[in-house]
């Protein structure tokens, strides 16, 4: 008559087996997706690259990003101010006549968010600017990317490591940062 | 398999994708994140306070009252704040539209605006006789006023009427009785140390609340030791009642009887020693305090003290209206109200009556005004079949006026019935050809508050966001009707900003004329959104013998007699929904009465002494029955209204108006009894007797207050009138005792 | 290997007898397999030491320790004032300690009970499903042919119904 | 003991409580498909309706905003006391009569707890975020705040059911092993694995008395602890009629109670339909009387104290709770309470009462369904009527909330059903402890003499 | 710096209670019975700066109003001498409050404003704080609220707009307090001043009944008002020492 629980538990081995690796693909399958389709450079109107724009002729990003220093949002430029330059500047290029097809039909362009907070996150780039915080700290190395893609994984931690950091002044109070 | 799973779950709780939707060309002082503020003026009711409009990436996001606009001196009602929810409201008219089934079946069918403009210019063109023209709008002043009196005498009719509900004509005409003033004199409640008011709920709704608010607070705590006191004079407490000092209930109709009763204490106590004195106490022979006693049910004592009290006031100060003015004698009581202003000489003086000054801009509009009279003889003549073409702006007299007009039937004999409205409402239902007008958020405009604040006052609206729909301002569809009749060269204004601008050079030039020249001007008065001179006119007045020899009050009439309905109607404006302009706002539809805490549909106020004789419990379905007609209301006992008084709101019972509107509760107008006042004119509002009767079935209203007796508990703390009792009780940690467990 | 006798007895008496005289003629400590534990063993078989309640108690005493230092060291890591109350508040923490107390007391005391009794059994081991229902067994080590002759002597002596040579896999 | 008929012997018991864990009737399953049934259809489909609607579902209002959910989870935490607890009180004033019963008191308790737990999670708003409660590292750096006493729950419940689990498991130790070798197929390796390979070695017994007596002296202080911290809940806050220094003492006593009842109705049911007269007799209920008397006495006592003290602060919250209380919109159920567990216990004076089984059954019930009530006023009741009296609103549960609280009574019987069918649901060593032990044939026992 | 250090600094700032003394501001409302005329414009100024939900009438009918300031109305004796009283209840902004000891979770707490906070994306709904606030002035969020299209344009994007099962309660308009701050920084000041910030309720009343300040800032207005002896605290035996101040009605009857 047998008391060891062993032989029981080699008749449960498939078992556990199975279960082993059904868990092994939960956790894969939701990283994996992570990496088919990242979210984090999503497909854009306009193909425009960063890279040549602050990179290659370096313009610094407040020339188009002209509310970064002033407002809570940095605002991404109007059409006109694309049209500032490329009235005269490549415009037998595809894409830039892409870009001259939606100001003749004075449409918006339909920019896709890349970094984009949830709505109970109160983020001002005034003050970041103004506290001289490099755009790349949350933006990624931008002048690098043709396409922008998120680098930092723009979370809470990032935020107060940040602010714990810097010691920033009640930086880790909640209505801080939340509204 | 698992793989799988995970893949979904990482999927499905992803973040969805947003955009960021530049503008192709940005307006100027537009920029994403910060907030744009406008100056424009209040259009929810006519008291006309000036508003600066909070925007943020163009729409508008909160309406404060505007600093420098000397009426409501950046303070606001609840109603001015739910302007937003006219602008932004989901039921609006969004386009012309065109009559396509039975007139009132409400089949519109859309069309542009050429159509539309020319349709109606055809029609007002092909007119035979110019006098068929009628046009009923909702009481407008500055260039608006002026644009229709113009339009108007192009077309060469006299039929521009301004109606509206509240419009307090009585007042007018007593003023116009006594003082010989075309328009309202200054109330300056501010300075006064002593306020008397008969049935003028002022703090709610009469003419100017949010300014008589502010007197309101500065009189009561605003200058030192000196604290105003406020007495009441009103069968149902009112708002101001609650707030006042001392609530007097007296019979309703008798409040002139009681003020020339006061008067008559004034002159017997020896208070007054003008000239005329002997006229006056001749006049007041009659006014005994057992009189009045007998007539208003105030004890004699009271009055007597009132008397005296108001009389030493430094200053004091008589206002009379509401309920006060809307008997068939309220011209009458008015002008015995305005008496005691003149018998204890505030007149002119600060905390007394201030007459004001000429509009700045725009003609007296008081000529125009439509009492209950004027809109008869407009049924009568569409009846005759006078009317060819009908124009409303923005008004809604088939809600607002009692069956007994017959308007509604009136309207089947008019061939073409044109509304200007931004909501379809009861009248604008009725209409033929709909040219849907700007809210007053997106529209040019400039107004002159009526009354003043005692010295020229003009104020300019600007748009705040760009026209949600393909609506236009007001203005500029008379002149695009203009446009199309060929009266280019009467009014050859482009649009109503240019007609608004042209108007104001004429202020420019009075006002000392700067270097800048008028652009400058002008954009100061954008920016500043109000303009005036600050000369207060300080004049007195003389009233002429035979004036005050035939003052007197007549009884006031009822219709219906005591035995079959004992009890007088006593309808109110509603604290939020106004004249029912409010009722299809869902903030003023959710913002509780703050006397009964009840929000949504309406109720009637009844004595509990009454209730419990009758057997009615809170909450039980009323049939209020007068002798023109009944409506089912459920019942709500309340402390504070006499015992043979029945008082219920106005407001609701909306059969249009929009999805927050519609169908919800009901309209004690639709009850009333076409009575008038004898000598204005204007509807006697609280001159109708009704029979209550219960229903036997429940319909407790919607209430957000509970238990409405402190228990012991002291929440509302007070202290006597020296102010010294109780110490600092914010240390004192006491432990409340039950006084009256009841 | 090392076999051993088992001799199966209708009552614990007469089995506790037999271990004793097993002990007296110089074997190894025996084992007293039954149903319900046997009142009485201690005297034959010689007392036994339990571990367990030092388990309990330093598994209490982490638990204490673990409970207050987890309640006050998150207080800091973040700190949140609330209700006027100092950040590290006592009275509460307490609580939270007495709770943490407890557990870890209960969970290291099941620790205790298993490495103490040797459970669970990984290798077979020397078993009659009887002692399960009503017999009490005895079983002794004897590596000798004739040692288990003795040993199933004394048991029989003591009145074991049955007598068993048995390998410490059960066969 | 169980000498009715003819003299029990040990095998019998092995017999009798295998019997009941393999023979299976049909009557079973169709209990446990009804039960199945009802706890989907009457929990799990309102609660996702409600989680997908929001708590809007109940019928809470602005300042009652607890309702039934907390009730009933006051409730079944109250129902799981005295399973374990008494079971430990009992084990170490070793009083033989629990033998028999203790391992379905506790079995009771570990399922009354896991009800209250899913009660829980009904009741907080956003059930998706309930994580955030638990103490564990994450980059919001954030922490839970122990001084709520909500936090005091989370801790000491989690306390509670790993003991309670471990307080049942390790009593069935010796019973899983008998079962094992009665066994066979996927039954013999639950049961194995469960039984850690246990032979019944002098150790091993020797050790178990040990461990058991330990856990028992640690749960008792920790039962008791944790239904102070569930009064506390609500004693902590300023509202008059739950600020009360009796809460904790109230609670506790109220749990032991409707627990004490609960333990009589499954005793019963065990009986009736598992075939346990042998085990399960007049003797128990007799004892569970006394027990239930004893405890409606004190129950009432506290709760007179209660009323005497909220009559004599005089202060107006207090009086106008008081008055609403016995005479308010809940007054009808507060009188159904003191009824229930108040007066009608009273009957238990009579022996031939305890000793009879139908009555018994229905007295536990009523006494629970009374104590159900008293959870449900001291939140109803109370929450309608604070200090602005300008907020007072009254509260009535809405048809989610009743179907979720029959649901998760259906819950708990699935549970238990379960559990009679893989647990000894009555213990088999202990059982034969009660019995008398075998005597030698010889009958001579001079041998320990010669120790 | 190190775990260590933080423990033994926080454990000595907030050894005592009363460390609400040191915090940057004591933002206090007092609210003048005298001047308030029950008028109600607080309330809507409020729901537009607040994004407060339209409730609906069903929803109000089993009582589930969220309107975080209230006019409270007492009426005291009988007809003809039946007296009406209001008064505005909103969240005290207690020092002690009981609401933020309850919260499992942290959702609510004190900040250095001397506010007590409502973090609605923290809250997991316990709605133990609504029970033990004493003033009843913690609302939840019954169900997730919707506006008719276009009424959701008007909603203010510096508050967000709360999901269901959450609470929420008046916050002083944080959202104006942010930004005065942040005004003051822009003009290099390192405090608010006052009058730099109100409430959308204290900026709206007409009869000037409310008024905000910080209390730290002796010469105040509502540090004066807090000397006035007619000043009081609504249940003020709880001790949960509120931040509104109330100033007693004059009753110049007796």
């Amino acid at each position: 008559m047998s008391v060891s629980i062993v032989p029981t538990l080699k008749v449960l081995l498939p078992a556990a087996r199975i279960a082993l690796v059904a868990l092994i693909g939960l956790i894969g399958g939701y990283y994996a997706n992570a990496m088919f389709f990242p979210g984090t450079s999503p497909e854009q109107p306009i193909d425009f690259s960063h890279r040549v724009h602050a990179g290659e002729n370096e313009i610094p990003c407040m020339y188009c990003h002209v509310q970064a220093r002033r407002s809570i949002s940095a605002g991404v430029p109007s059409v006109n101010k694309c049209m500032g330059c490329h009235t005269e500047i490549a415009t037998d290029r595809p894409q830039i006549r892409l870009l001259a097809s939606y100001w003749e039909n004075k449409e918006p362009i339909p920019w896709v968010k890349v970094h984009d907070l949830p709505d109970f996150v109160h983020f001002t780039h005034k003050r970041h600017v103004q506290a001289d915080i490099e755009c790349q700290t949350c933006h990624g190395p931008v002048e690098t990317m043709d396409v922008v893609s998120r680098e930092a994984p723009v979370e809470m931690g990032l935020c107060l490591n940040c602010h714990k950091d810097n010691e920033v002044v009640h930086g880790t109070d909640c209505w801080t940062c939340h509204k | 398999m698992g793989a799988g799973g995970g893949f979904m779950l990482a999927e499905s709780i992803k973040h969805p994708v947003e955009h960021l939707i530049p503008y192709a060309v940005p307006p100027e002082e537009f920029s994403s994140g910060i907030a744009t503020w406008y100056n424009s003026i209040c259009g929810m009711c006519p008291a006309g306070c000036g508003i600066s409009v909070r925007t943020r990436e163009g729409r508008a996001k909160k309406i404060e009252g505007n600093p420098s606009h000397p009426v409501n001196q950046g303070r606001l009602c609840a109603l001015g704040q739910a302007g937003l929810q006219v602008l932004y409201n989901p039921d609006r008219l969004t386009a012309p539209m065109l009559q396509s089934g039975e007139r009132g079946s409400g089949e519109f069918v859309q069309t542009t605006w050429n159509e539309g403009l020319s349709e109606v210019a055809s029609r007002l063109s092909a007119s035979t006789n110019n006098d068929g023209i009628y046009f009923v709008s909702e009481g407008v002043r500055g260039h608006l006023a002026n644009l229709f009196e113009l339009f108007m005498n192009e077309l060469g009719s006299a039929n521009l009427l301004h109606y509206d509900f509240a419009h307090p004509h009585s007042l007018y005409a007593a003023n116009n009785h006594l003082f010989g003033e075309r328009q309202l004199p200054y109330y300056d409640i501010r300075n006064s140390r002593y306020l008397l008011s008969f049935g003028a709920d002022y703090l709610n709704d009469w003419l100017s609340p949010v300014h008589h608010g502010l007197g309101f607070g500065h009189s009561r705590q605003g200058n030192g030791d000196a604290r105003g006191r406020f007495v009441q004079i009103e069968p149902r407490m009112s708002i101001s009642g609650a707030s006042a000092d001392e609530w007097i209930p007296a019979t309703p109709g008798s409040e002139g009887i009681l003020a020339l009763g006061i008067a008559q204490q004034i002159l017997a106590g020896g208070n007054y020693q003008g000239t005329d004195a002997d006229d006056w106490n001749a006049a007041l022979a009659t006014y005994s305090a057992a009189y009045v006693e007998d007539k208003t049910g105030v004890p004699a004592d009271t009055v007597a003290r009132i008397a005296s009290e108001f009389s030493h006031a430094e200053p004091g100060l008589a206002i009379g209206g509401g309920a006060a003015g809307n008997h068939t004698n309220g011209v009458d009581t008015l002008v015995a109200v305005n008496a005691l202003n003149y018998l204890v000489g505030n007149i002119g003086k600060p905390g007394g009556v201030v007459f004001n000054p000429d509009p700045v801009v725009g003609s007296s509009t008081a000529g125009r005004q439509a009492n209950f009279a004027a809109m008869q003889d407009l049924a009568e003549n569409a009846r005759q079949g006078a009317i060819e073409v009908l124009i409303i702006n923005n008004t809604n007299p088939l809600f607002t006026l009692p069956p007994g007009a017959g308007l509604k039937e009136a309207l089947a004999s008019i061939p073409l019935v044109v509304s200007l409205s931004s909501f379809m409402d009861e009248t604008t239902a009725m209409a033929d050809i709909i040219l849907p007008s700007h809210t007053y958020l997106e529209s040019w405009g400039d107004d002159m508050p009526q009354p003043g604040v005692g010295f020229s006052v003009g104020a300019v609206s600007q748009p705040v966001v760009s026209p949600l729909y393909n609506t236009r301002a007001t203005g500029d569809i008379i002149l695009g009707l203009a446009g199309k009749m060929g009266l280019g060269e009467a009014m050859g204004w482009d649009s109503m900003e240019d007609y608004i601008k042209d108007g104001w050079r004429n202020v420019y030039e009075r006002s000392s004329p700067d270097a800048g020249g008028f652009d400058s001007f002008w954009r100061e008065v954008l920016t500043s959104g109000a303009w005036g001179e600050n000369t207060r006119n300080s004049n007195s007045v003389v009233i002429d013998k035979q004036v005050i020899d035939n003052i007197a009050v007549a009884e006031a009439e009822f219709s219906g007699n005591p035995d079959e309905y004992p009890f007088v109607l006593h309808p109110y404006l509603s604290t939020t929904l106004y004249d029912g302009r409010g009722a299809n706002l869902p903030w003023m539809q959710e913002l509780p009465d703050p006397m009964t805490s009840i929000v949504y549909g309406s109720w009637v106020e009844l004595n509990p002494q009454t209730a419990n004789e009758m057997g009615i419990q809170d909450g039980d379905l009323l049939r209020i029955t007068s002798e023109h007609g009944s409506i089912e209301v459920p019942a709500v006992t309340f402390p504070a209204i006499m015992p043979d008084v029945v008082a219920m709101p106005i407001g609701q019972g909306h059969e249009e108006f929009g999805r927050y509107a519609r169908n919800r509760g009901s309209n004690p107008i639709q009850i009333l009894a076409p009575n008038m006042d004898a000598v204005s004119g204007s509807l006697a509002t609280s001159a109708t007797r009704v029979s209550l009767a219960q229903t036997g079935r429940r319909a407790a209203p919607v209430k957000t207050g509970g238990e409405s007796r402190q228990l012991g508990r002291n929440i509302v703390q007070s202290t006597g009138a020296d102010g010294d009792s109780a110490g600092h009780s914010a240390k004192l940690n006491s432990i409340p005792i039950v006084v009256d467990p009841a | 290997m090392a076999s051993s006798a088992l001799g199966l007895f209708h009552d614990p008496d007469s089995a506790l007898k037999a271990a004793g005289d097993l002990m007296h003629a110089g074997f190894a400590r025996p084992e007293l397999l039954s149903p319900i534990p046997v009142h009485g063993a201690d005297e034959v078989l010689g007392p036994k030491k339990s571990v367990i309640k030092r388990f309990t108690f330093f598994g209490g005493i982490f638990g204490a320790l673990a409970g207050f230092s987890l309640a006050a060291g998150t207080a800091v890591l973040y700190l949140h004032p609330t209700g006027g109350r100092p950040i590290i508040t006592i009275p509460p923490f307490l609580i939270i300690t007495y709770e943490m107390t407890i557990l870890f007391g209960i969970l290291a005391t099941v620790l205790g009970f298993l490495i103490s009794a040797r459970l669970p059994a990984i290798r077979e081991r020397l078993y009659v499903p009887e002692v399960a229902v009503d017999k009490f067994a005895v079983t002794v080590v004897c590596d000798t042919q004739d040692n288990f002759g003795r040993a199933e002597a004394i048991l029989c002596a003591a009145g074991a119904e049955e007598v068993r040579n048995l390998n410490e896999d059960g066969s | 003991m169980g000498n009715e008929e003819r003299q029990m012997q040990f095998a019998d018991v092995n017999d009798d409580v295998v019997r009941s864990l393999t023979e299976t009737g049909r009557s079973y399953y169709i209990a446990l498909a009804t039960a199945i049934f009802v706890m989907l259809a009457c929990f799990f489909f309102p609660w996702f309706y409600q989680l997908y609607y929001g708590i809007g579902a109940a019928g809470m209002n602005h300042p009652t905003v607890w309702g039934t959910y907390l009730a009933s989870f006051v409730f079944w935490i109250g129902l799981s006391h005295s399973g374990t607890l008494l079971s430990c009180v009992l084990h170490i004033t070793n009083s033989e009569w629990r033998k028999a019963m203790y391992r379905s008191a506790e079995a009771m308790t570990l399922f009354s707890l896991m009800v209250a737990a899913t009660m829980v999670m009904v009741h907080v708003g956003r059930p998706w975020f309930i994580h955030w409660a638990l103490p564990y590292p994450n980059q919001m750096e954030l922490w839970p705040n122990f001084r709520s006493p909500l936090m005091f729950d989370v801790m000491a419940i989690t306390t509670y059911v790993t003991g309670s689990l471990i307080f049942i498991y390790m009593g069935s130790i010796p019973d899983f092993a008998a079962v094992r070798d009665r066994t066979t197929g996927w039954r013999h390796h639950l049961y194995v694995l469960l039984s850690l390979g246990w032979r019944g070695t002098d150790t091993e017994w020797h050790r178990l008395g040990w461990a058991y007596t330990f856990l028992a002296v640690l749960i008792i202080p920790l039962a008791v602890s944790v239904h102070s911290i569930v009064s506390w809940d609500f004693a902590m806050s300023l509202v008059p009629g739950l600020h009360q220094t009796i809460f904790a003492p109230y609670f506790v006593v109220g749990a032991i109670y409707s627990g004490t009842a609960g333990i009589v109705t499954v005793m019963y049911v065990l009986r009736k339909y598992m075939n346990f007269e042998h085990f399960i007799t007049k003797l128990h209920f007799d004892n569970l009387g006394k027990l239930l008397l004893v405890l409606s006495l004190i129950w009432t006592y506290i709760n007179i104290l209660e009323l005497f003290t909220g009559w004599f602060s005089g202060t107006s919250t207090e009086y106008e709770q008081l008055k609403y209380k016995l005479f308010g919109f809940y007054a009808p159920l507060y009188w159904e309470m003191i009824l229930f567990c108040a007066v009608a216990p009273l009957l238990l004076i009579s022996k031939k009462f305890r000793t009879s089984f139908v009555p018994m059954l229905i007295l536990s019930i009523a006494i629970n369904i009374g104590m159900y009530t008293e959870r449900f006023l001291i939140i109803g009741a109370t929450l309608s009527r604070q200090y602005l009296p300008n907020a007072w609103r009254v509260y009535v549960p809405s048809l989610v909330e009743i179907s979720i609280l029959v649901g998760s009574l259906a819950t708990f019987i699935t549970l238990f059903l379960l559990f009679v069918k893989i647990f000894p649901s009555v213990s088999i060593y202990e059982v034969k402890e009660t019995m008398e032990t075998p005597k030698s044939k010889k009958g001579d026992t001079e041998w320990q003499a010669a120790h | 710096m190190n775990i260590m250090e933080r423990f033994i600094s926080s454990w000595q700032k907030y050894r005592k209670p009363g460390y609400y003394e040191d915090f940057d501001y004591a933002w206090t409302m007092s609210i003048d019975l005298d001047r308030c005329t029950g008028c109600s414009a607080c309330v809507t100024a409020c729901q537009a700066e607040n994004n407060i939900p339209i409730v609906g009438e069903k929803e109000l009918a089993k009582g589930r109003e969220m309107h975080w300031i209230r006019i409270e109305r007492y009426w005291e004796g009988e007809y003809p001498n039946a007296k009406l009283k209001f008064i505005p209840m909103l969240c005290q902004q207690c020092d002690a409050a009981p609401c933020e000891t309850v919260c499992p979770v942290s959702a609510t707490y004190h900040n250095q404003d001397g506010l007590n906070t409502q973090v609605y994306n923290r809250c997991i709904g316990t709605r133990s704080c609504a029970v033990y606030c004493p003033y009843e002035v913690r609302y939840f969020n019954y169900n997730s609220h919707h506006w008719d299209s276009p009424l959701d344009q008007q909603l203010n994007p510096d508050v967000s707009v709360r999901e269901k099962g959450v609470m929420e309660k008046c916050t002083f308009c944080i959202q104006r307090v942010r930004q005065a701050k942040d005004h003051a920084k822009d003009d290099g000041r390192r405090r608010v001043q006052e009058g730099d910030i109100q409430p959308a309720c204290v900026q709206t009343c007409p009869s000037e009944a409310l008024v905000f300040g910080d209390r730290k800032d002796s010469n105040s207005k509502v540090a004066k008002s807090l000397a006035d002896p007619r000043a009081y605290h609504v249940l003020d035996e709880l001790n949960t020492l509120p931040s509104v101040v109330y100033l007693k009605k004059v009753d110049s009857d007796g």
